[in-house]
């Protein structure tokens, strides 16, 4: 590895769908607040604010977490208050950094009306596509279930949302064949994974405590096979998700093939800004910078 | 979420609570919490998230938390040898509404947490106030020991009146403010002996991903529909704003 | 909740097929050799050694384990000295209670030809199909990998195995429409989950160190989620695997429908012993049975 | 996997290695291991797995385990207040021939702890032997003070001879028996060195899962075809052995 002389910024830069981030490192959906904000200073790359949805959402009644061996669960039921807004606060999230959106709808219509409202908002870098979200038109099963319906989908978004870069999120199930679905139907990124299919029961109580999604460190091994398989397999760039709670997390889903990382639950529990230290001083120790790390393994 | 080490400079158990204390200078509200855990990360990820509590008493110096161990957290936390870490001060703490009183505080089990910071203000408000209390036995109920002049109710009967809090307190009505910490049926009930003109404040109790108002886990259904975030919008709330 | 005197055994005994277990602990299989049999005393309601093969297999070139937050990702590749030199070794596990057998071939006819080898040997009581490992006749596919092949590989064994109980061992990923097609054609029983594929990497050295199957506390809300969903959708009894690692997770994993329940990783890091005495002592303070517990939701 | 807990009697720092103490009366073979981790289970499962440590000495009263801090479980180790939990004694050790020598030790840094007992037992057996210990620099080689006589090498040169512990040796087909512990590589060095003929074993490094032969994890390829647990055929294996 050959050592070379940078510019902090330089090394830590990484370019994405030609957008140009600082940093490799994205909040992930649902993951950071408006009131975090202030404590993410120029950690992140770009912001990416909790999935917006045609209208306003409740979500669903707590419990809505448990924690679980180094991980949680959750089912927040993707509480928004509807994407006008959503689109009225937006600017809250202006950090002088590229803000990608994240959309779900129930039904195809839905996500394509919302990347309709959302193609000519000058504000947005960027929009993901959350499909793990159900899709009531097929019973229920989540937009990204398979090969068929993330297609179907994603085809439709990218005509909706004409020159904006299309990110769609993926859940690990039959990630490898979907991935290869979404390419082909036209998305610029891929975001693989988000939380896997989960429950939680008190004991003490005999009840269900909630039935949701398991992320958090728990997850990593999981969601590293699934960037690095859907690397392999695809030729758009890959943006993980997944248990990141290190810098030294962040440099193995790069190398695992991931073009920038998302930070989640982990953010709940440390700072960011120390993970983007770590990730940096790695890569002080290797002699590389962000962008040579992706796929270098 | 940032969290910051700090020494435990001692511990003191009381009926069935562990009171810590370290030296922190920065200013709270009465009701206001700290996320706190057993140093380690990113050495362990487990166990994974932060425990909210209540600060107990603060005097510009030292802050004390006072639990109860249910968990592994709180069962860390009690074991920790000097050394534990706080995110804090979060969330929105008691109002106080300026009338001279008498006003009423009430906690149930470990609900008694932020009183004593409070009933701590209120006497520099000079606003006189009354203390209800009510445990599962006189275990638990040795802490009321703290607040002198407390009316004590155990479940059991084995200290004070035999009941819950209620049982321990007069007619709530008569009271210009109502404070009230405890589980959550506790707290509906006593929404309803203060009845529907009281201002009564209220601090729940739901369990918390991240407590800065990120995760969006720690909800409360509230009158005018929807959830809001306790540890943001709460954990202190107006009664009549909860829908319970 | 009603409590009740009783003898120990009757407060641990459940009923699995028809066969009788003194505990509902079960080894999962490959991880209990013949070397640790002395430490797990009368833990077990029955023994479950590692799977074996119709042929010898050296297994994978080391490194195979990693260790990963809560858990950790193995790579054996199914080492065992080949059914017939098993089968010659098998009285060493004979702990005094029923010896279920784990078998995997490399087709249908090698699943057939070792249920075949099995069916007359009186030592043992049920044999589990591990259906995770590879199908040479289908891509390199799991047997379980979707409801046909499932199918197919459980038929033909059932009708190999004669009158001994057959369990189908399942993995994650599809498990409920597998475990329907499994009990359609004719499983006794189904043990969920196996591991769940996952890898991990060393970002020192900038290689791969382990692709394989997590195993371990971090699966347990996903496996919870597998036995939960997978009972209510069968009607024969389910085995639970997946992270069990204390009394109360054998408690979680009955309460949502588990017959028994296998503890495989944990017992590497505790004794099994101390696993079951908090489960009795679960059963004690609730006033209850574990048989009263399976699926008391 | 039963583990026991056990009171750290001291804890030292000899260059770049921790030395703990415990008290253990059980008996130990040269070469032979223990698994360790601090306690904590089933309060915390993170980090999963214990660490294997050979034992580096043993008095009859009190075991001592000398270690590297490579990454968490070692970090904790070193860090751990006064208890951890120890599995023991595992692994069949190092086989001595009954030849009187002389005999040769060879340790490849870490690989330094199996040696000090050993030394002790050929001691005991009055076999004349010789030790050759090889460390990345000076701060490491800083534990061959323990090994009186011992001949070093080091990497950068800051101490002995420049080079490996192969440099530190003389030509090794002139001893009866040569024992060796350290990174993989250097153990396929020593094998070679050896020669075709010589007694000669060597104690492997795998990372494991359980310590009991139950995981298959700890695997070495060996001559006669597939692999073997080093676990429980080993660590230490006959060279020839071995297929690297
Ligand atoms: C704003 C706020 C202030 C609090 N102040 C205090 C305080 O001052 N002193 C104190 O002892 N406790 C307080 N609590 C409750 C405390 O957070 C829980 O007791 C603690 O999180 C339990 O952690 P554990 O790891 O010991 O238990 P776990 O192992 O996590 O759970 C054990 C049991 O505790 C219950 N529990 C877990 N988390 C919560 C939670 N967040 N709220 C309610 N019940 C829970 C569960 O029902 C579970 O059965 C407060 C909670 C909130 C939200
Ligand atoms: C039989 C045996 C005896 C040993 N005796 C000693 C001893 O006396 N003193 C000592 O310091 N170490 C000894 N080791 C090595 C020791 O087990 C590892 O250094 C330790 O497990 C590292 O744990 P960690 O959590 O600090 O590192 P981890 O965070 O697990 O890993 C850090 C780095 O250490 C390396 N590593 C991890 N586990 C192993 C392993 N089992 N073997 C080799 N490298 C590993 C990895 O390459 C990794 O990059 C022995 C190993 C074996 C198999
Ligand atoms: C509390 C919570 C809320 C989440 N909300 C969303 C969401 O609104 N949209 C989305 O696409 N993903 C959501 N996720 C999933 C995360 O974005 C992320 O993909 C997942 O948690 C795995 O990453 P992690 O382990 O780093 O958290 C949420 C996760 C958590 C824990
Ligand atoms: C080291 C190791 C070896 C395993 N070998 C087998 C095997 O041979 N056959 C099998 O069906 N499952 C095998 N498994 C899977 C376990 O039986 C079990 O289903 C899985 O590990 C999940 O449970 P756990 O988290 O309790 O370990 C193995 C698991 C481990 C960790
Ligand atoms: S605890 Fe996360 S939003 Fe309140
Ligand atoms: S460490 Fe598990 S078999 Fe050796």
């Amino acid at each position: 590895m050959v050592v070379r002389e940078r510019l902090a910024g330089e090394k830590l830069a990484v370019e994405l769908c030609g957008i140009a981030l600082e940093t490799p490192l994205i909040p992930a959906s649902g993951t950071l607040s408006k009131e975090a904000l202030g404590e993410v200073g120029s950690v992140y790359g770009a912001i990416l604010p909790k999935t917006t949805t045609p209208r306003a959402r409740a979500g669903n009644p707590p419990p809505r977490i448990a924690e679980t061996p180094a991980g949680m669960v959750n089912s927040i039921g993707l509480q928004n208050p509807g994407v006008e807004k959503f689109l009225e606060g937006l600017d809250a999230f202006d950090l002088g950094v590229p803000i990608f959106v994240s959309v779900a709808g129930d039904t195809v219509d839905e996500f394509v009306a919302l990347c309709g409202r959302l193609a000519g908002d000058p504000r947005i870098a960027a929009v993901e596509l959350n499909l793990s979200c159900p899709n009531v038109e097929h019973g229920g099963l989540t937009f990204c279930a398979g090969p068929a319906s993330a297609r179907e989908v994603i085809e439709a978004c990218r005509d909706a949302l004409s020159s904006k870069p299309l990110f769609a999120k993926l859940t690990n199930e039959g990630v490898v064949a979907n991935a290869i679905a979404a390419e082909e139907a036209g998305a610029d990124a891929l975001t693989v994974i988000n939380t896997i299919p989960a429950l939680t029961i008190d004991a003490s109580a005999q009840t269900i405590l909630v039935r949701g999604g398991l992320s958090g460190p728990a997850i990593k091994p999981v969601a590293l096979r699934a960037v690095y398989d859907v690397s392999r397999a695809v030729n758009i760039p890959v943006i993980a998700s997944g248990g990141v709670s290190t810098g030294t997390d962040v440099a193995e889903f790069m190398l695992a093939g991931a073009t920038a990382v998302q930070v989640g639950t982990a953010s709940f529990v440390r700072e960011p800004e120390e993970i983007l230290s770590e990730f940096s001083e790695y890569l002080d120790r290797m002699g590389t910078t962000a962008s040579e790390l992706t796929g270098a393994l | 979420m940032k969290f910051h080490g700090v020494k435990i400079e001692d511990r003191e158990w009381i009926g069935g609570y562990t009171l810590i204390r370290y030296r922190w200078d920065g200013a709270i509200e009465p009701g206001q919490f700290a996320m706190a855990r057993v140093a380690g990360y990113p050495v362990t990820f487990d166990p994974f998230l932060a425990r909210p509590f209540s600060f107990y008493d603060h005097d510009g110096e030292t802050a004390s938390l006072l639990f109860e161990v249910r968990g592994r957290g709180t069962a860390l936390l009690d074991d920790a040898p000097d050394r534990i870490e706080v995110s804090s001060p979060l969330g929105r703490g008691f109002r106080i509404n300026g009338a001279n009183g008498p006003v009423a505080l009430l906690g149930g089990g470990i609900g008694v947490a932020p009183l004593k910071v409070l009933s701590r203000r209120l006497d520099a408000l000079s606003v006189p106030h009354d203390v209800f209390l009510g445990f599962a036995d006189a275990r638990y109920a040795a802490v009321a020991g703290e607040f002198p002049g407390a009316k004590v109710a155990t479940v059991d009967g084995s200290a004070g009146v035999q009941g819950t809090v209620l049982d321990a307190a007069p007619d709530l009505t008569r009271y210009t403010a109502v404070y009230a910490c405890g589980p959550n049926p506790m707290l509906a009930a006593v929404k309803r002996a203060a009845g529907e003109d009281a201002f009564c404040q209220l601090s729940v109790e739901e369990r918390m991903g991240c407590g800065n108002g990120s995760c969006n886990g720690c909800v409360v259904p509230v009158r005018d529909g929807g959830y809001v975030r306790s540890c943001i919008e709460g954990p202190v709330f107006d009664a009549e704003a909860l829908a319970w």
